[in-house]
């Protein structure tokens, strides 16, 4: 018996805290495996962000550093301008940390070109403080603080990051994955395997945004909630590469 | 065994279960540490070790083996 | 009259709404009520417990250091109680979950198959009432309809249909206290 | 509508709305989820606007904006969010805009955790922002004392033009207790003529600034704040004192710990202890003259706090060296027992007796 | 004689304290004018920000309330939430302003397609603080913080806001214009009154982009700044619509 | 090589450049961005990095991660910015990074103007972040000392492990005054093998973190910091007495005014009063033991703040009501005249002879 | 006169100088109330009012009126 | 010895540089010295005034209450310290600028046409230096040597042009005041 597929070493041996069913854990592994593979294990720091995340720090078997809410990329930026060149350094983000009150910060550390890593969990709510909207709540999602349905009149439409980053020269690799079907999982580790690698050629900025799910605070069996992703999601947040350049050479007048 | 689930980590979200092309997989009625039952597959031999529920499971519960092919089957 | 009481268990079992239905009910006597849940990490995946109080005088303290009651719907969560629990304090247990214990004998101990009880009336998630019902019964510091129309203002419309079943379960568990 | 149960969180909503406050910005953090929740579901019924900023920066900027156009609002937070607030508040002090701001308070420094805690008493009292400012501060310690003093909050606001600020803990923001919202309120309008509405109809155009790049000019407004926090210190000073009348030894605590301090004091007294409690209500203005009143008449005095020891220090500039002030804390999010507290008094009983 | 130009009564009587040749005074001018011949500066409340503009509140002759530094969307979003339905509110930012600190609530306000109207002075620095680099400052160009000229290797590229934020659904009108000559001055009247006139029908987040002059820092004579704006920055920050549509009615999925 | 002549601001920058610092991260604000400037200038030269953060939230974030990867790091800002910063402040103190960040305090509260002013002083001293921490802060009121004390704060910051903040006012960042920058430092090394850059070779994975969520152990943590605070207490003061041998009246004041105040001593000794000056240096921990030795022998105390008010609480809690303590103070960035300040002394004396 | 200039307001930035067709504009000797050399215009037959000047004023000095034209001209 | 010395005037008349010429020439006598900006809101178009203080003892205040010399260039600058100025202190004015004012009789007021004086040399911006020769002869603080060393390391390699023509006007202040 040969062994295909067994937990990998990116991985400390801990439980998750996740509730059943969160795709946290499958973005999880993806990215132990490849930090595992790239064989850069030794020298990475990840940046742990706030959210239900927060405490990925006990999961993922390298350096971590846990940044206050919204601000993983400067706390990545700190990191990575300081330490040796051969680092990695990554931020792992909610939607409500990067893409509310992280806004900010996200933006200028894809301006700046900052080489870092950035696997940006999108699950449509606030999970960690009991499903709130996120700015990536989709028009009619109920949520507690959108206990109608969220109407464009007064929250607008959802925000989609990765679109919006793209345009930014110095972001150099956007990817929109999902996790709501084996072939969408596989995809996801190549795009993230693709992020960490533009690391490792200084390319810059990368961002993997990845479309997650949220049983709890949906309300949906974890099986419903991939299909809840496939049936809501993806049509809004269409999967693929979004930007896929060197800001070194590129686009410079 | 084709297919091992590291039990106390399984929170019995299922998701294996939908994945599995075999349809092999089922929750067990037993309770583990952390008070779900637990995935498991009962007929080993029809698991093809396609990997889907462990590439679909949050909790990397399970571990996938492959049958070394025999030589014979080479040909 | 006053109780102090803490309910605790896994985060499914309904520990928290079990703490409701008793300030409801306490609320319609006319009593003076406090509820306080854990509401730490534990919630998810882990314990939960919940302190009420139930006075005929304005309630200080909500926390409770040595309850006067203590309903007890897992192992883990009896641990964390059992030694707080008064002298002459009342102790219900659900016995389907918890056993091998070491007894105390300054407390009143109350062991309930409650999960028997409940899987009898279809739905063993309701253990917990059951226990609710058997500590009216053994306390007195509410009555049984006070209890059951509390369960309408917690349940609200959506769960309405669950009300038959819910005081059944109370209802068994001041059975059991009566036998 | 009589008593009815409500988490604590949501009887701050409850009661700005019944304060008139119709406009809420916020940002969801723990333990004071449920205030922002129930501002999404109840002010759309009673025609008023929920929004939920994009940080707790932009909501206390967008308090800034409401407050401008003279409108009763209200944001709300826990410790981290609390602090990215300060420059915001240091803001609204000096373009003295009235706004009602909530900290339910939980266990720090940094991310810290869930849990209740008072540890943001010198940020809320001393100014936790740059400048020279202060705002009242009023802490609650029952769900039904939350009614009474979020009007207030509204009224001093609005009164004095200040934001003030609602400071509970996660015990109180999570707990559930029976409250009655039909209790007499202020009712009292009042005309905000300052207010950057459009100046549709009335005269020339208003400014709403904190700016002034003259130093003489902005000094005459700090001697402006200063007056004006020196009148809120006279008039709306609050406190309730407890079994102090014969009390040996004073117990001060505020908030919900005041109650796990009642209770101790109860069984201290039943072991014929006599002691009291002093709670301040308004925290700031800090009851001074109550605890210097009393400092000449107990034999010691100790402080309970869920905290390192914060309003100690209050405490002793109280007391000036007149009585021994101890400090009993607890820190984290861990909620000190009855028991301990009650020990604390009997130890320093024993002390004093030496 | 007729009189075919004179001071509006958009703007008071006051004298500015920009520098000599500075065009924050020309597109003061601009939106005096806009409000005028809109007839709403009864009705109008602006916002200024923290920037060389700080002390715009004793120009404009509207209400005026003065935001903190970068946040001057979101006070102006408390501002237009609260007032009467015909209340015209519009904010008026420096690029460090709204392109550093503020790029959080500026996106924000354009995604919840907040109806108000944002002009935007980009002079590719920060003027009032003695001219450090702002998110929008040119490649080579020299400042108080990039003193051998912003280089893309620590500093990115500058930020194409206005593109950026054309990417959001809720961000109705976007336009860049400039203030080098007579012909692009009377561009920017235009743009400018489209952006209120946007507001008056309800239509959301406007904004303006105005490329502006800094002769002070940038260390050049009031005409040589017009031709470098002309030179440099017209080139990387191309002048145009960038965005005209209805949020209320486009692109919902 | 010798005395040189620099702006205040460039004197913190080239005193950080010598104590081993080579990485900054601010953003301008007035009255510090020469500072900003300097660092992007020289860090290079000396191969370390300058980066202009997008924000004072950035800024001191940035230096969370620098300092998380162990290396020497600064920030600095004025009044508004350093509210701005203090989510961040909390968030070192509480995961224990050291790092040294900059105050060039301005006239407040709000926006204010850009004069001197010392009005950020309990946002200093007492925490203007969440949660239970204090932050060493120094304050130097000369440039020569800018040098000493920069120095100082790096040692301390490692040496604890926490953050220290450089405290100073418009006028210390602006004025000129020749320096020395060859006194003797502190050359300490320190083994940083908590800092999370990389497990190459040295075992586990570590991690940097200010949550705890449970409430016991973030308990212990809190321990942990108050045991760090008194040790901090215990060896970090520094003050400095002038004239106070023989002093019957006592002014306290610290940074810029302390010279200001020096001046108007030595006029008053002129007339033949008997007047010294107790200088605060390090603002937290405060010279309470000094104070309180001293208000055994002076008749008076006088604060003399460029505010409405701050210090002066401490100098009251040090002198426990042994002596009256007044206070003298100017806001908004109107800085005191020495002869303002002679004055209050002469009165002081008057109103204690009556 | 076609261009009045509110002198007081003028900080000499020449900006009107630069875009003036008629290049009839320049700078005073004298020093006005701000210590700046105010614009001027010498020759004011010379003015077409084509605004030019007013549009690129960045502090508002300039107003410009336009003869009224005779009906005789209009043939 | 000590000189507590202001200088006043516009934004544009190199005020600043005045009071820095002073320290650093200050610093080579082995001096001590303090230099104070105003650095407010006046800079950008309105006035601007920098404190200097020279002295053999160590500094206290660098801020000046009564200043021993006044160096006047424009007419709100004079208005602003000319009461202050100390008892028989010098006050150095450019007389082209400043007309019409109280005499006061206990302070020493030179009246010099600088600007004229500036406008024959070459360049009417630097009148300012012209004042500052002036100050030096009559106060002696300061050498001429030390003036016009502190010329380069203010001036810098890019302005280096300019020190001939400063030079002269230096002397041309202290012919002045020999006069
Ligand atoms: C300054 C601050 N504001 C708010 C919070 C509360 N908070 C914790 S997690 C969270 C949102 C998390 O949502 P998201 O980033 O989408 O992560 P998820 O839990 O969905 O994975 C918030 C608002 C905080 N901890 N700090
Ligand atoms: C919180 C805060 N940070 C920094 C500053 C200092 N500051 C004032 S204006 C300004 C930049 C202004 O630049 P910009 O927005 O481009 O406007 P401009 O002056 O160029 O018109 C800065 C950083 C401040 N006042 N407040
Ligand atoms: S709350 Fe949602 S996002 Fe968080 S762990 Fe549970 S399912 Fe996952
Ligand atoms: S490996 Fe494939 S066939 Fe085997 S159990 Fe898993 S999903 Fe089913
Ligand atoms: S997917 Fe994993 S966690 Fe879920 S039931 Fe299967 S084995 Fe258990
Ligand atoms: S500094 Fe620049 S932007 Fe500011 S007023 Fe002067 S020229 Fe205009
Ligand atoms: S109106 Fe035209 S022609 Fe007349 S002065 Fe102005 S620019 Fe010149
Ligand atoms: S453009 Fe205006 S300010 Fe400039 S010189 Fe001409 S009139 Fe004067
Ligand atoms: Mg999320
Ligand atoms: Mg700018």
């Amino acid at each position: 018996m040969k062994v295909v597929f067994e937990r990998t070493k990116g991985l400390t041996n801990e439980e998750t805290h996740y509730c059943p069913g969160c795709t946290h854990g499958i973005v999880h592994r993806l990215v132990g495996e490849t930090l595992e593979e790239l064989g850069v294990l030794e020298n990475t720091v990840g940046v742990a962000s706030v959210g239900c995340s927060v405490l990925s720090y006990h999961y993922f078997n390298c350096d971590m550093t846990q940044a206050a809410h919204g601000r993983a990329p400067a706390v990545a930026t700190g990191l990575k301008r300081v330490l040796p060149q051969d680092r990695i350094v990554f931020t792992y983000q909610g939607d409500g940390d990067l893409a509310s009150i992280g806004m900010g910060e996200v933006v200028h550390a894809a301006a700046r070109g900052e080489n870092i890593t950035v696997i940006f969990v999108n699950n449509a709510i606030y999970g960690m403080t009991g499903g709130q909207m996120a700015p990536t709540t989709l028009i009619g999602q109920r949520t507690a603080t959108s206990p109608q349905g969220r109407d464009i009149q007064s929250h607008g439409l959802p925000i989609r990051v990765s679109e919006m980053l793209a345009t930014i020269d110095g972001a150099s690799y956007i990817e929109r994955v999902s996790t709501h079907n084996v072939k969408q999982v596989v995809r996801a580790k190549k795009a993230i395997k693709n992020a960490f690698k533009n690391q490792q050629e200084k390319k810059g900025f990368s961002m993997v945004e990845v479309l997650s799910s949220c049983p709890t605070n949906w309300g949906l069996t974890p099986e419903e909630s991939l299909q809840w992703i496939e049936e809501q999601m993806v049509p809004y947040y269409p999967l693929g590469i979004l930007k896929n350049s060197s800001v070194i050479t590129e686009d410079i007048r | 065994m084709k297919v091992v689930f590291n039990e106390n980590y399984c929170k019995g979200c299922s998701l294996c279960i939908a994945f599995c092309p075999q349809e092999i997989i089922s929750l067990a009625k037993r309770i583990n540490n952390k008070g779900y039952r637990p995935a498991e597959v009962k007929d080993q031999n029809k698991c093809t070790s396609c990997t889907a529920c462990a590439v679909m499971c949050p909790d990397n519960v399970i571990t996938v083996y492959r049958p070394i092919k025999k030589r014979s089957s080479v040909s | 009259m006053k109780e102090e009481i803490i309910i605790a268990g896994f985060g499914g079992q309904g520990v928290m709404s079990m703490g409701q239905f008793l300030t409801y009910a306490g609320l319609k006597e006319g009593k003076e009520v406090t509820w306080f849940p854990s509401y730490g990490p534990e919630q998810r995946g882990g314990t939960a417990n919940v302190s009420v109080v139930i006075s005929d005088q304005p309630v200080d303290s909500p926390v409770i250091d040595e309850p006067t009651a203590f309903l007890a719907l897992n192992k883990p969560s009896f641990n964390k109680f059992y030694s707080h629990v008064k002298e002459s304090g009342n102790i219900f247990i659900n016995s389907d979950l918890i056993t091998n214990y070491a007894k105390r004998n300054d407390v009143v101990i109350h062991e309930i198959t409650a999960t028997q009880i409940a899987q009898h009336i279809g739905n063993e998630r309701i253990a917990g009432m059951v226990l609710l019902g058997a500590f009216i019964e053994k306390t007195g510091i509410l009555s049984k309809e006070s209890l059951y129309s509390a369960l309408k203002d917690v349940l609200g419309e959506s769960k309405k249909h669950l009300i038959p079943m819910n005081k059944k379960a109370i209802l068994e568990g001041i059975h059991v206290m009566q036998d | 509508m009589g008593k009815v149960l409500m988490k604590g969180n949501e009887v701050i909503g409850e009661s700005a709305i019944q304060a008139g406050c119709k406009y809420f910005f916020g940002y969801p953090i723990t333990p004071q989820s449920e205030l922002v929740a129930y501002m999404a579901q109840r002010l759309p019924e009673v025609e008023g606007l929920f929004l939920q900023a994009e940080s707790e920066v932009a909501a206390i900027n967008m308090v800034y904006g409401a407050s401008s156009a003279g409108v009763r609002v209200m944001t709300s937070s826990s410790s981290p969010g609390f602090s990215l607030k300060q420059e915001g508040i240091s803001f609204l002090a000096s373009a003295e805009l009235p706004a009602v701001i909530v900290n339910i308070a939980r266990g720090g420094p940094g991310l810290g955790n869930i849990q209740p805690s008072q540890s943001d008493y010198f940020q809320a009292t001393k100014g936790g922002g740059h400048g020279d400012y202060n705002t009242p501060v009023l802490a609650p310690s029952s769900l039904q004392e939350i009614v009474e003093l979020t009007d207030e909050a509204f009224r001093i606001a609005d009164e004095y033009r200040t934001p003030v600020i609602l400071l509970g803990d996660g015990m109180l923001g999570q707990m559930m207790e029976p409250v009655d919202f039909e209790v007499t309120k202020d009712n009292k309008e009042f005309q905000k003529d300052w207010a950057t509405t459009g100046t549709v109809g009335d005269g020339p155009p208003k400014t709403i600034t904190s700016l002034d790049l003259d130093d003489v000019r902005l000094e005459e407004r700090n001697k402006q704040l200063q007056i004006k926090y020196k009148k809120i210190k006279a008039t709306e000073t609050k406190v309730e004192c407890y079994l102090m009348d014969d009390a040996e030894v004073a117990v001060v605590a505020y908030g919900t710990v005041s109650r796990i301090v009642r209770s101790a004091i109860k069984r201290a007294r039943d072991n014929g202890i006599k002691v009291g409690l002093i709670r301040p209500i308004s925290l700031w203005p800090f009851p001074v003259e109550k605890i210097a009143y009393y400092s000449n008449k107990v034999k010691s005095i100790i402080t309970v706090e869920m905290n390192a020891g914060q309003m100690v220090e209050d405490v002793r500039l109280a007391v000036e060296g007149k009585v021994p002030v101890t400090f009993y804390g607890r820190t984290g999010g861990v909620i000190p027992s009855i028991n301990e507290v009650h020990e604390q008094i009997l130890s320093m009983v024993n002390e004093v007796a030496k």
